[in-house]
């Protein structure tokens, strides 16, 4: 199972990249792949699996992109 | 057929003449729109009380414009519209700068108003923008929000 | 401060190059301006099921300018704004013409919104105009409504 | 006393002018005014009196400007 992620925003620069690949057979939720991430993310993150809102509870299939971001802030 | 362009740019947005010539292309023979609304957002040279002197524009390519039009269609099923125009800049900008705009035709006043101002508050709301301030002092820094992970 | 500008006019309504022109001469310093809204008005060709095919619009001169110069200040009293722009086009029109041009401009998105839509609403039931329509067999009709005088 | 009248829109063309002066000591009010008329108004008829809106009751001074128009159409 590959899975891209990216983050957004203060989340990009807390996490120091923009993009990661995960390659593991062991996830299979957007909660397993923030379990795999050594920095928590503020509560308030958003998330979104190819590039659709998403939750924790999303699952997830090979080839998918996670996405990690703040509250939005256009207009 | 709602008439619908969502763009995402880099350059300026010359609001007037954008809307002149989207009018100009797609809605001059329609006698039938009576209404148009036009929403625009510029940068603010302060925010929350300090001297803001640029700002940098982040989104998420591909999901945004998805996103927007998620929101568009959701609001002009409540408010048809004949047609609607959104424009959003992204990168760097500077005070007096457009950020948003936002226009929709419609035979009636009430749905254009609605569906501008709806359209509007969603992508304001749901629209994976982020904004970074560059302070007088040269410090920068993200605007906050609290805006939610919309369940569908 | 506001700008306030209120123009009766027998030529065509030119929205967008107004706006721009408006813009350029009055508000590109001020850099406090985060939002504008605007509402334009144009003749449809149709109207309770028939087919107009043009219009006579006729106006109180004086008063008209005066009742919305009134409303405008009632309204920007509750939603301050820097600036307000209304043109209103008289005399003949056919479909496709601009009749009403309506914008504010302010600090932050809600005032502008709502101040656009109360002066917008508030023109429409008080200011002294009255439509006459051609419809295509030639017969001429005023266009009726139930606005009241306004007690203070 | 003398009062300006004017008629707006379909009440210029009932009237079949679209202003007219009243000389008369006997005109006190706005209703006075419509008491001397032939034509009586509809009674959706609004009412100025120098530009500014007014109602039957409303008082008169010489040289004053009264409107009969119907409900407003513009915008």
């Amino acid at each position: 199972m590959t899975i891209t992620i990216k983050y957004f925003a203060s989340l990009r620069e807390a996490q120091g990249v923009a993009e990661r690949t995960f390659n593991s057979s062991e996830v299979h939720t957007v909660a397993d792949v923030i379990a795999r991430h050594e920095l928590a993310f503020p509560e308030n993150t958003l998330i979104s699996v190819n590039q659709v809102y998403a939750y924790p509870e999303t699952e997830l299939n090979s080839g998918d992109e996670v996405a990690f971001f703040p509250p939005v802030t256009g207009g | 057929m709602t008439i619908i362009q969502i763009q995402i740019e880099t350059s300026p947005i010359a609001t007037w003449q954008l809307l002149d010539e989207f009018e100009q292309e797609h809605l001059t023979d329609n006698h039938l729109i009576g209404a148009c609304s036009v929403f625009t957002g510029k940068m603010r040279s302060s925010n929350h009380n300090d001297e803001v002197i640029a700002m940098t524009l982040e989104h998420y390519p591909g999901m945004t414009e998805q996103q927007i039009r998620t929101q568009v269609d959701t609001v002009i099923a409540e408010y048809p519209v004949d047609a609607c125009l959104v424009h959003h800049r992204v990168g760097e900008v500077t005070p007096g700068d457009s950020l948003v705009l936002c226009a929709t035709w419609s035979a009636h006043r009430a749905q254009s108003f609605r569906a501008c101002e709806e359209i509007f508050e969603a992508l304001k709301s749901t629209a994976p923008f982020w904004k970074k301030e560059t302070l007088a002092n040269g410090d920068t820094r993200w605007v906050e929000s609290n805006t939610k992970n919309p369940r569908p």
